[in-house]
């Protein structure tokens, strides 16, 4: 069996996920730069029925050679379907409704799948700022649906986040609707050690699967809040030789 | 209307304006905001989308004193380590901010550019944003009743941006990512454009857009003077030195080295150039 | 996706549907009107800037009871005769008009295509079209307290548009004047597209915009279906016609005879041109 | 001296205004179909500064060589610095203040330059059924100025419009800051017997130029309202053989 990092296991399991809601035909995906757009190029060269990638800087069905280290790279222009402009994009396009799948990360997520991007501490007199908001909010408000990829950790998977940048269900379930929201919200959260998905009742995140050779302790240590699990919690399939050196490939490129 | 570009920042960019210097990753003016820092402009309100190595510089270098912007951050490698030290230490001096996400920031620009007061979008809805910037209001659709998002539109005093190419007359054309570029010079009272080159005759390109002189002020031919971004058809993105920003903006001292040795001890963009090695 | 103007419209235009069959002189859809009165749709509310012959024909026809629009002429002839004769002698049956601006209508449709309820602009001031149109309102600027004019989206059941090119896969590409085509199919629930050609690959042109085909619900293949219009880069307009129009839709009987003959008494657009002489 | 006729009258004076308004750096021109689109493009063959021609159908700076029927016609995009949408021709450059000079033609003028093409008389059984307004609303309301060329008669120079369809000063002077238009308003009304221009205490039209031949009576007789004259009356001068000459090659190409 081959070797692989928890990394690659979190970026093969969110571009399974793309892969089959682009089977459903749930193709247009939302990216941002990092770990989604790798998981969505990886989508891309795994699956019959790719994602359609668009990215902020208005490319739409952009298919990179290699792996773009901004979201501007001229490779997404170049190999894009068509270009527009950043009103365009956000207005004509995610806006609209036209996203099925919003494709977010961030420094911390809460258990009602709020992200924050902005500031750790209060705003005023952070302890740290971050880059801000950027596309986020609205693509989290917007999209068909989200879904969301991070590394996990006690500090990053907070009962609360300490400045709410994009919406996930708000302070519970019904939130969304209250706000008259357009789009479904996050689905799946995929991180290095779990895949966690909304409670039905409740909306707060629960364990649903767990990667191969993670124990419920290790998560559970590494998040924020009371975390709960799914009746059943299956593992991951383990990363294929295919998944692996396909990941491999891009991102040695 | 073609001039240098000193010649462009001395007359049109003043102490105290605000400025938009845009660029979504493709066609980051720098050549300009090297400009900026060597003129020793003071008190400027910057206005962007995406601050990023070009307004680091100008936020460490004390000419910034209000930043509106939606994301901060070296696109691809991290924090911005001077805009960073500003919001959180106060260094050189207290930086205000006004923070958007990128629909409200475009709406903005858009608004600005059509001559309008204030836009709408769907958004900010169950984020902290509002909490913190008075510049988001909600308006209420009078056929619907729903409450839509209003923001005001942006006008700078100056809008510089890197373009491709312009003909001897001041046309401007620009292809590739196009940000809000247009929409920034638009928006702006008076514009500075720098150029890879300047032609007879525009040839046209697929995808490009055309500029009339009669909406840009300045036109400065400064081949490359997006580096380290980019100028589709001229250039690719210059990855190696935004990485290499991250460590070289991480220090003060080591920050002020390298402004006063490649820009301010530097008389133009093509001694920059030189200086850094490029 | 790629089927022909008879299954498409059989399939996606409906009695009492509203359709935007748009385009600004250039790519005017108007072998796709005549399908539609081929298949003796009834009940429908036309949406267009600029209604012209096309819409003249499908008004003789009796097709329509509503009328949305901001200028129904013949361009550079003079009247539409069927349309006046509709409005002031309510013949065929009596039409419905909603009636705005250029400015307004531009900023229904991109308001449609951008999801929001309605759009803003500085409009109608002064002039005697709110009074009659219920679809002209004010908002208040929150900033600013400035009154603007504010006008619904339009979100047609059908956007239908001719353009130059698609691919096989249905993406299609147009260029030249481009009107509100791209705000008309993004802001209806479905589409049609008739193109000039079908190619393997899009080739790059100059000023081309990309509808991906994942926006268009079908695409039909009808070489110089925009006749009389043109389509830039394959024909050019048929200025002749125009004119002719003029005397063939003045009497009701002549347009009778001409629709019957040309429109009704043939199966296709093929048909149609050949009956023509085109 | 050459033979004329007052059509061509009419658009030799008012391409005369157009080239004195570029020289005076009011060049951007927003043009309609018909009388405006002649005279703006006999302008732009006659002087040095050339008048820059806009069209509603999003043609920046158009150069035709010949006269376009249609506001579409594709000599207007062929020769063309840039063609936008038409959405943001309306946005981005008539509603933002971009145009010099806004040229109009109707069906109907009033006292006050406001303008009729939308019926005569009433709007819900009208007796002519015109074809509406066009961009005309918000080049009147945008416009820096507005240039009116129009035949005159008594029946289309009328003391009040049927329908007012694009506003010029209203009921008089002070409603169009009261409305707070941007723009100035018409300056100048070339017709095929006169000029008039608003008197600066009424904003009423009156007339400020005869054309050759044309008595005072013929005007008075060809207006619906009690029209008045400037103190000094100037007769305009005789077209040349070069603008007579320019003017029926651009009609003949």
């Amino acid at each position: 069996m081959a070797e692989y990092t928890t990394d690659e296991l979190m970026i093969v399991n969110a571009a399974r996920q793309l892969g089959a809601l682009a089977a459903a035909g749930k193709r247009q995906c939302f990216v941002g730069i990092g770990l989604p757009s790798t998981a969505a190029n990886l989508a891309r060269r795994l699956y019959p029925i790719e994602p359609v990638l668009i990215y902020e800087s208005g490319c739409i069905d952009s298919k990179p050679t290699r792996l773009p280290l901004s979201i501007g790279d001229g490779e997404l222009a170049e190999t894009s379907d068509a270009v527009v402009s950043v009103p365009e994009i956000f207005a004509y396009w995610l806006q609209a409704g036209r996203i099925d799948i919003g494709f977010l990360s961030g420094a911390q997520l809460d258990k009602f799948a709020n992200i924050n991007s902005t500031v750790i501490g209060s705003y005023e007199s952070p302890k740290t700022r971050l880059p801000g908001a950027g596309g986020a909010p609205e693509i989290a408000a917007s999209a068909g649906s989200v879904m969301v990829i991070m590394r996990q950790s006690a500090r990053a998977f907070v009962d609360r986040c300490d400045f709410r940048t994009s919406i996930g269900y708000g302070d519970g379930k019904g939130d969304r609707e209250r706000f008259g929201l357009r789009g479904g919200g996050p689905k799946w959260v995929i991180t290095d050690l779990a895949v966690m998905e909304p409670d039905p009742d409740t909306c707060e995140l629960i364990v649903v699967a767990l990667h191969p050779g993670i124990t419920r302790e290790q998560v559970v240590a590494a998040t924020g809040w009371h975390l709960r699990f799914a009746h059943d919690v299956p593992t991951t399939a383990e990363p294929t030789e295919i998944e692996l050196d396909t990941l491999r490939a891009l991102q040695a490129a | 209307m073609i001039v240098t570009l000193q010649e462009a920042v001395a007359e049109h960019v003043h102490d105290g304006d605000t400025l938009a210097l845009e660029g979504f990753t493709h066609l980051i003016p720098h050549a300009a905001a090297h400009e900026i820092i060597r003129q020793g402009r003071r008190n400027l309100h910057l206005v962007r989308m995406t601050p990023d190595i070009a307004y680091d510089q100008l936020i460490g270098s004390g000419c910034v004193t209000r930043l509106t912007f939606s994301w901060g951050g070296n696109p691809g490698v991290g924090s911005l380590q001077r805009f960073r030290d500003a919001v959180e230490s106060q260094w050189p001096h207290p930086l205000e901010i006004e923070e958007h996400s990128h629909a409200g920031m475009a709406t903005r620009y858009a608004a600005g550019a059509a001559g309008l007061p204030f836009g709408i979008l769907r958004g900010y809805i169950g984020t902290d944003l509002p909490k913190y910037t008075s510049t988001i209001k909600t308006v209420e659709c009078p056929f619907t009743g729903e409450v839509l998002a209003a923001v005001p539109a942006i006008n700078p005093d100056v809008g510089i941006i890197h373009a491709q190419r312009a003909d001897r007359a001041g046309n401007v054309q620009i292809w590739g990512l196009l940000g809000v570029q247009k929409e920034a010079v638009l928006a702006s009272q008076r514009s500075i454009v720098t150029v890879e080159e300047i032609v007879d005759e525009l040839p046209e390109v697929p995808g490009a857009v055309v500029l009339p002189s009669w909406v840009v002020t300045a036109v400065c031919h400064v081949a490359g003077g997006a580096h380290p971004s980019f100028a589709m058809g001229f250039s690719t993105r210059d990855n190696a030195f935004y990485k290499a920003w991250d460590s070289i903006s991480k220090d003060r001292d080591a920050f002020i080295a390298w402004i006063d040795k490649h820009v301010k001890g530097t008389a133009d963009f093509a001694e920059y150039c030189e200086s850094v090695g490029i």
